[in-house]
């Protein structure tokens, strides 16, 4: 299944870029995809980064093919 | 849907706009007003000398106008306006401004309140703090 | 000590003018802003059109000294302003403004808070609502 | 003794004056003096009427010759 990957913040600053395109096989969940980019990136608190499906924060959902997911380090608005 | 985003600082004359566009409401009896501004904080000897806001825009605001739809049933609140930046926002400028309106000071008091503290922990907004010297680290709500 | 009352409404403009005011001051990074807006409030079938204030002003302008002095204690604000309409505020005016600033968003909120609700009930302000058709009502803080 | 009183507000327009000067014999406390200025008046609720002496909210202290007395409807301020 092919997805694509947001990532904002200091998520994209470790990347080094703005999003990605994520190949797997069989079935994940929101927070184990997270767990596989964070794989590939040096980032020192992951459970700071929440991870958003289609807009909603959620890390137990199970993605589908289409779905938008983003990556999103502490929020600082305000 | 209106839209809070704005590009760079918030100048201070939207505040009197704001506030001079709602004299012809005359069921206002309170209006709660609340203002970010950039701090010049010091951090292992370097100063911020501006905040560079990013936003994951789409999320952002939709999450602004649930917080607008939990606040006007939470409260007997007549208007709310909310305004964030994004882009480079230097230091003594301003990043945020809420305004909300009610007959009654209580209301608008705690709407206010209640804006900022869900703005700050539930919309997707990222700040890089850019230190004089051009180095930068990411700021976190406390 | 500076004046607290000012002759009649208060602009808009004020407020744009403080904000203004205290954009170089870098160790500020919330304000928190409170305005009282003339009610065009129905009593029995008649409309107010405007509220007349009138003080004890020696006691009304020692009292303000001693809420500020009380909330400097209380609360880590960098600033805090307070101006008050004397005389004829007609509805959609402004007839108070209470301005504070710290480094941190709790505080501003919570000092600003303090000072609406101790200026309400501690200070010798009377408030004559003028009906439109010039008969009038003593007003009574709740 | 002599005192002048100042009116306020609704007392002030009951009184239909801004102060009045008061006389006395003996001694009175200002909660005393000031239900003897409302004897005087078409107030309906006298215990929403404070009294300051010296710019002090007061109504128990005794007064004294050249004490600023004043009678304070309720605040309205805001």
């Amino acid at each position: 299944m092919k997805v694509t990957i947001k990532y904002f913040g200091l998520v994209a600053e470790a990347a080094g870029k703005n999003e990605e395109v994520f190949n797997f096989e069989g079935t994940l969940t929101s927070g184990e995809l997270k767990n596989k980019c964070l794989d590939q990136l040096s980032i020192l608190d992951r459970d700071s980064v929440q991870v958003a499906v289609n807009q909603n924060l959620d890390d137990t959902i199970e993605i589908k093919e289409g779905d938008e997911v983003a990556l999103l380090p502490p929020f600082a608005g305000g | 849907m209106k839209k809070v985003f704005v590009q760079g600082a918030i100048p201070p004359e939207k505040i009197a706009q704001s506030v001079a566009n709602h004299q012809s409401k005359t069921n206002i009896g309170a209006h709660s007003i609340f203002l970010g501004q950039i701090r010049a904080d010091v951090v292992d000897g370097k100063t911020v000398a501006a905040i560079e806001y990013t936003a994951y825009e789409e999320m952002a605001e939709k999450v602004f106008h649930e917080i607008r739809e939990a606040a006007f049933s939470k409260f007997d609140i007549t208007c709310a306006h909310i305004y964030h930046s994004l882009g480079t926002v230097k230091i003594g400028e301003l990043c945020m401004f809420v305004f909300t309106s009610s007959a009654h000071r209580k209301i608008a008091i705690e709407a206010t309140n209640y804006f900022v503290q869900e703005i700050k922990s539930k919309v997707p907004v990222f700040g890089k703090e850019i230190f004089e010297d051009e180095t930068h680290q990411w700021k976190v709500n406390n």
